[in-house]
């Protein structure tokens, strides 16, 4: 007999195993709302995913995993933070598990690729994580894709003129790493600096994975007044140490992921340098308004295991899901025709959160409060986020007028640029 | 020009520590055919281990120890339970390899998290020291240049001037006939494993002192260690020694010169060296 | 017959084989020392001499596997000194290995088809062999020559030691041989086996000339009309085998370290 | 040198028609019917084409012995070709329509699956593991560092099957009919190669290459040759890959996936055609409902862990376990109903 018939039973077998579970798993439960929510639970953004994960159910248990009645079913799927992976998993939430809301996903290229998956699903509407890259909404928009957290363009509102004005920084150079989501932040800063007057002489575009910073440092030129750093945590941990080992000295402006806990946690000596370093951001840890205090004290009770205080991606998941909740609530979660009622409520909603109100525009893109930051001491010697200004209501295209800011084209290494 | 001698400095120094991952990776190959590819893994590990061992004791210079000691065990664990039982069969145990990094680098994951973790080295290995054209260059790199150095010297005079040595060297160039002679040949493997894995523990922390040690630098560090063997040539530390040089520059004069393309030059020169000469600059052919 | 008989047909025949001052080195070693070798077409000749006399080498010469350090070797007329293996064995030279250099996981039929197909002109193709094909046939013919038609489609690594000594010369026969050179065919096998490879060797056409090496004493003189021996690196004698069997320095340096 | 040296002992004398086979076929074809959209694409489909790519590695491993990591490599550069070629939404490429972009994406990466080939066929063994795995990061880099030909870390959207008869290809039931077809070509192909003249010199080369040579083959074309079917293969699969996931970026082609087809051939078994199949199926059934069972992040370690336990007791994979259980599941009466 011949070897290939001999396995022809092996694959049988397994084949109509997936056919019996295939049949019941299509027979689904049909009370209550099935919820999904898409994070970055595997791979090296694994932290920052279960902090996600921890704002989306942070939002239902304040709701007691209710909406008008119903019981909210939250189905998770997890992402390695490559869009094929996000795909994958959208697709079993929404063709196998069948959700009807997707809340998700994390990072900015893994937002790009479920709103072009989102246009394949009408039936179901999507809500963003905290992917903050500019298309996701502005270009080629989903119909039932909704992002109520800003973009990273949205995130440095201020900063620019801050810069420029109060610090009176007008030659500076940007470092950043070499893909989209730091594009979209140079661009934010640059565009209020630029505007003023001010100029960016030379952008370093680090590529990925580089952990090695020494000759990014010695390529610095000695004549400008600071430098604009786009770098995430760790990697700007690993920049300014070797920066300030190198005895570099110029001032820094940061960007949203740049001086957070992680860099100013860290222990000794790049302490005082950062002292006194500007950066704009969705949240800011310090603020002393009581919602958002009272946001952080449920969330450290609620997560003893957690972060010291909720990160952005545990705000922006809450905020999403909150959204979803709050718009539910108005129609009585009827989801009907497919989902129609729903997605209305949804555009028209002003919705109050822990940051503030926050409004979506015609490409139903959240229209929210900036948080401009300076590093300060306390008295007991830690550093933190002082809250220098609160930039209200910025709009995706940063108060330009549409039609200019879409003129400017999709950002890049080489835009927008001020030499 | 000082921009020249900067990135000089740096691609020699980053070429050191390419040269302590790669020489312990040369070394197990070398005497076993054993491409060893959770190598990475090891140097991950072993700087995990030592962070903690440098975090609890508050002695940076325990930590260096403890990764040494801590991934020349693992080595040895490695070579006893799982390769002596597949002695020759290197395909399958390059499998295995795999497997143990995948496994390793996950279970790593679920231990230390996503965080970046620093070391802090000593004081007087923090800050720059004053060097003439180039003003000032950190101290700490410097220290890791001597250090390559020394290790390297250390390896030549084991390899050259002891016993063991030369049994190991002899494995090298002829196993049959070190097998012939009656030495316990186990007893060489497991030396050199441990050696071998040992360096790329202690290079975890050396090198995450000059940069930082975070998941996936267990593949950026593996990647490295292949690019620069093949290039100097499998089995040879000499071969190691050059191989980290040429790829070290490349990568800092890249990033200097031309950042976008920088990574892709090392592998260049890997594909330009392989065609010229496949078995590496200093390999013997197969 | 008799020596100069032997000359005399020598400078007439046409040569199957001619190594003039073949010499190899390996470093500092002297592997083959200046050999001279005339072999007639159709002539069937023994090598003997102790171990690392060098017969092997002289092999490795002729075949081109690794190839003189000075010299000439010229085959029928052709000098091939510095021709790849593959060519040699286009132009009709064939060799067996000492040790088995067979292909384990593939079927007897298959080994031998290989061989028939190394020679031919197209070798590569995708498509399967068809059942007119001239190489397939060949193979099977192969396969009874040396007595293995039995197990033509069994895998290689199945087979007795004995079998694939004689799969082994079925390679060698395979496409138009028109001399073989056989490294110790007899080796480790059993006296039954031996018998049969003795009968598969004897049974060659007669076109077909060959060089054995061989320890065997018996079977070596069996199957030579003429023998050479070696040692260290250099011929020591010639002659017939009754001759060589009855010559003092042969039996001191070969025969007695045969026989204790 | 197991697995691979175990080597492909299958011999079949003739193509016959195996009963087993129509079974097997009418299953494949039957399935979409009873299975949900779900099943029928995300498992079903992307099997199939898992399977395919792995299917060019095991023709590379099992037959020639030459390990190569690079066959996503090829896979994701057909992915790019097509979507540089064809239709994306990123607002980049030539537009070409299908009938230009799609075989020109397999040709470019046929052609570059030789390339690869003449690079590393210079080496053999573990040498041809790292070379081919060094190829494969060096592209990774590449096409994420370029923006002009490969749009760097975004890369393309929007890549779609043409609606090609009336019929929308990226429907769950004829993007799986199209996958099943491509994936029985590929197979037949692989199965009748296996049986050719190329197939039985590439196993012998794999036994004794040195050998080989003596007969008078050239070993080396044979390598790079088979590199090139291997490339053309994978690059099928590629094609159908793209438009699986609409999309092609770095993140589709980074040493994860890489390993990941290693993984899957090697789980399945690198003795015969359908063990990459098995392997593919088993590894989607894991990463679809891993998250169900184990809480949540330990997916890598499950397997990781499962592909250690095969290299160390099972060297032929699946099918090797299959070959062991057999006799105790299946009663005897299946020997007789053979060719």
């Amino acid at each position: 007999m011949s070897i290939e018939k001999r396995t022809v039973p092996g694959v049988k077998r397994s084949l109509l195993a997936a056919a019996v579970l295939a049949v019941s798993a299509s027979a689904g439960a049909a009370d209550g709302v099935k919820m999904g929510a898409l994070a970055t639970l595997e791979g090296a953004f694994t932290v920052l995913g279960e902090d996600g994960m921890r704002g989306v159910k942070m939002a239902l248990a304040e709701r007691d995993n209710k909406a008008c009645g119903q019981e909210i079913e939250l189905i998770t799927g997890s992402s390695d933070a490559s869009p094929d992976s996000a795909i994958r998993a959208a697709r079993k939430l929404v063709e196998q598990d069948k959700v009807e809301i997707l809340i998700g996903p994390l990072s900015g290229s893994e937002g790009l690729a479920v709103k072009d998956y989102a246009k394949t699903q009408p039936q179901v509407t999507f809500l963003n994580g905290t992917s903050a890259a500019q298309d996701t909404t502005l270009r080629d928009p989903a119909d039932n894709f909704f992002r109520w957290t800003t973009d990273g363009a949205q995130w440095q509102a201020g900063l620019g003129t801050y810069a420029y004005d109060e610090k009176g920084y007008k030659t500076v150079v940007a470092i950043a790493e070499d893909y989209s989501f730091p594009y979209t932040q140079v661009m934010g800063f640059m565009l209020e600096f630029c505007e003023k007057g001010g100029k960016v002489t030379d952008k370093f575009w680090v590529p990925i994975g580089n952990k090695d910073y020494s000759t990014i440092v010695a390529s610095i030129p000695d004549d400008i007044d600071a430098i604009y750093v786009a770098l995430g945590g760790a990697d700007a941990v690993n920049f300014l140490t070797q920066y300030e080992q190198a005895g570099g000295d110029k001032p820094l402006i940061g960007g949203s992921i740049t001086v957070d806990q992680t860099v100013m946690g860290s222990k000794g000596r790049r302490k005082s340098y950062v002292v006194g370093t500007p950066s704009a951001g969705p949240i800011a840890d310090s603020w002393d308004d009581p919602k958002w205090q009272a946001f952080v004290t449920t969330y450290q009770e609620t997560y003893p295991d957690g972060l010291p205080s909720p990160s952005l991606f545990a705000h922006g998941y809450y905020v999403n899901t909150l959204a979803a909740l709050t718009a539910l609530e108005a129609v009585d979660c009827d989801l009907s025709d497919d989902q129609a009622k729903f997605r209305a409520a949804m555009s028209s909603l002003e919705l109050e959160t822990p940051t503030g109100m926050v409004t979506l525009d015609a490409n139903r893109q959240a229209v929210a409060d900036i948080f401009l930051t300076e590093v300060a001491e306390a008295d007991d010697g830690t550093l933190y986020n002082k809250v220098v200004k609160v930039i209200p209501q910025v709009p995706q295209t940063m108060g330009m007028d549409p039609e200019a800011f879409l003129a400017l084209g999709p950002v890049g290494r080489d835009n927008p640029e001020c030499k | 020009m000082k921009l020249f001698l900067l990135t000089l400095l740096n691609g020699l120094t980053l070429a050191a520590l390419y040269f302590l991952v790669a020489s312990g990776f040369t070394l197990v190959f070398g005497l076993m055919r054993n491409v060893n590819l959770a190598h990475g893994s090891l140097y991950l590990l072993g700087a995990y281990i030592g962070y903690d061992v440098a975090d609890f004791s508050g002695s940076w210079f325990l930590g260096v120890a403890a990764g040494f000691v801590s991934m020349a065990a693992a080595g040895l664990l490695l070579q006893v339970l799982v390769f002596r039982h597949m002695e020759g069969q290197d395909l399958r145990q390059t499998l295995v390899t795999i497997g143990i990094s995948i496994v390793l680098a996950d279970l790593m994951l679920a231990i230390w998290g996503g965080t970046t973790y620093q070391f802090e080295p000593p004081e007087w290995l923090y800050g720059a020291t004053r060097m003439p054209l180039v003003r000032a260059y950190p101290t700490y790199r410097l220290a890791l240049l001597g250090t390559a150095v020394v290790i390297g010297i250390a390896l030549w005079l084991f390899l050259n001037r002891t016993r063991v040595g030369m049994m190991i060297r002899a494995g090298v160039d002829d196993r049959e006939m070190l097998s012939a002679t009656g030495i316990n040949v186990h007893l060489v493997f497991a030396i050199t494993f441990a050696i071998g894995a040992g360096l790329a523990g202690f290079a975890g922390v050396v090198g995450g002192t000059a940069l930082s040690i975070a998941p996936g630098e267990d593949v950026r560090y593996l990647l490295a260690s292949l690019v620069v063997v093949i290039v100097g040539g499998m089995g040879s530390v000499a071969g190691a020694a050059i191989g980290a040089l040429l790829i070290g520059l490349a990568e800092q004069f890249g990033l200097a010169y031309s950042p976008t393309y920088g990574v892709v030059y090392t592998f260049l020169i890997m594909v330009l060296v392989l065609a010229v000469r496949p078995q590496g600059i200093m390999g013997k052919k197969a | 017959m008799s020596e100069s008989a032997h000359r005399i047909a020598h400078a007439n025949a046409a040569h199957a084989l001619i190594l003039e001052g073949v010499s190899r080195h390996f470093g500092a070693l002297v592997a083959l020392d200046a050999i001279d070798l005339r072999i007639r077409a159709g002539e069937r000749r023994a090598v003997l001499g102790a171990n690392g006399a060098g017969k092997t080498t002289l092999f490795n010469c002729i075949t081109g596997d690794f190839p003189p350090t000075s010299g000439r070797i010229l085959f029928y007329g052709e000098e091939i000194t510095r021709f790849a293996p593959h060519e040699r064995i286009r132009r009709g030279l064939r060799r067996t290995y000492q040790n088995s250099l067979l292909f384990p996981s593939l079927s007897v039929l298959d080994n031998l088809y290989l061989a028939a197909r190394g020679v031919t002109r197209r070798r590569l193709s995708l498509l399967r062999p068809g059942p007119e094909d001239a190489a397939q046939e060949s193979a099977r013919e192969l396969a009874h020559l040396v007595h293995l038609d039995h197990l033509a489609d069994q895998p290689v690594s199945e087979l007795a030691h004995g079998q694939q000594r004689q799969l082994e010369i079925g390679m060698a026969l395979a496409g138009a041989p028109r001399f073989i050179l056989f490294d110790e065919p007899a080796a480790g096998l059993s006296p039954a086996e031996r018998r049969e490879l003795v009968a598969i060797v004897e049974a060659l056409p007669k076109h077909i000339g060959y060089i054995i090496i061989e320890h065997d004493l018996d079977v070596a003189l069996r199957l030579a009309d003429y023998v050479t021996v070696m040692n260290n690196g250099a011929l020591l004698k010639e002659g017939t085998p009754e001759e060589i069997q009855s010559d003092p320095d042969v039996q001191r340096i070969y025969l007695g370290e045969q026989h204790g | 040198m197991n697995p691979v040296r175990a080597g492909v002992q299958g011999k079949t004398t003739a193509v016959g028609v195996y009963p087993g086979y129509a079974v097997l076929l009418i299953l494949l074809l039957a399935y979409p019917w009873v299975a949900s959209g779900f099943w029928t694409v995300q498992v079903g489909a992307y099997s199939l084409i898992l399977g395919i790519i792995s299917l060019s590695l095991m023709f590379l491993a099992g037959y020639g012995g030459v390990v190569s990591l690079a066959q996503l490599t090829i896979a994701g550069c057909a992915g790019y070709m097509l979507a540089i070629h064809g239709v994306n939404s990123a607002g980049l490429g030539l537009g070409w329509p299908w009938w230009a972009a799609v075989p020109m994406a397999i040709v470019i990466a046929t052609l570059m699956a030789t390339l690869i080939g003449l690079i590393s066929v210079r080496t053999e063994g573990i040498y041809t593991i790292m070379i081919t795995l060094a190829i494969a990061v060096a592209f990774f880099y590449f096409t994420r560092q370029n923006y002009t030909v490969f749009n760097g870390f975004t890369g393309f959207a929007g890549v779609e099957p043409p609606p090609l008869f009336g019929i929308n290809w990226r429907d769950a039931m004829p993007f799986y009919y199209l996958c099943l077809t491509v994936a029985v070509l590929c197979y037949s192909l692989v199965l009748y190669l296996g049986r050719s003249n190329f197939g039985i010199a590439m196993q012998a080369i794999r036994d004794n290459p040195r050998r080989m040579s003596t007969l008078g083959f050239s070993v080396n074309t044979h390598r790079v040759l088979a590199y090139t079917i291997a490339g053309f293969v994978a690059a099928l699969g590629g094609v159908l890959s793209v438009w699986f996931n609409g999309r092609i970026s770095p993140g589709s082609i980074s040493t994860g996936p890489v390993i990941d087809i290693l993984i899957i051939a090697v789980v399945g078994g690198l003795s015969r055609p359908i063990g990459p199949f098995l392997g593919a199926l088993v590894f989607v059934l894991l990463e679809n409902f891993a998250i169900d069972l184990i809480d949540r992040d330990r997916f890598n370690t499950v397997i990781g862990v499962a592909f250690l336990a095969m290299v160390l007791f099972s060297p032929d994979g699946l099918l090797g376990l299959w070959e062991k259980l057999k006799p105790r599941l299946v009663p005897r009466r299946e020997g007789s109903a053979g060719t």
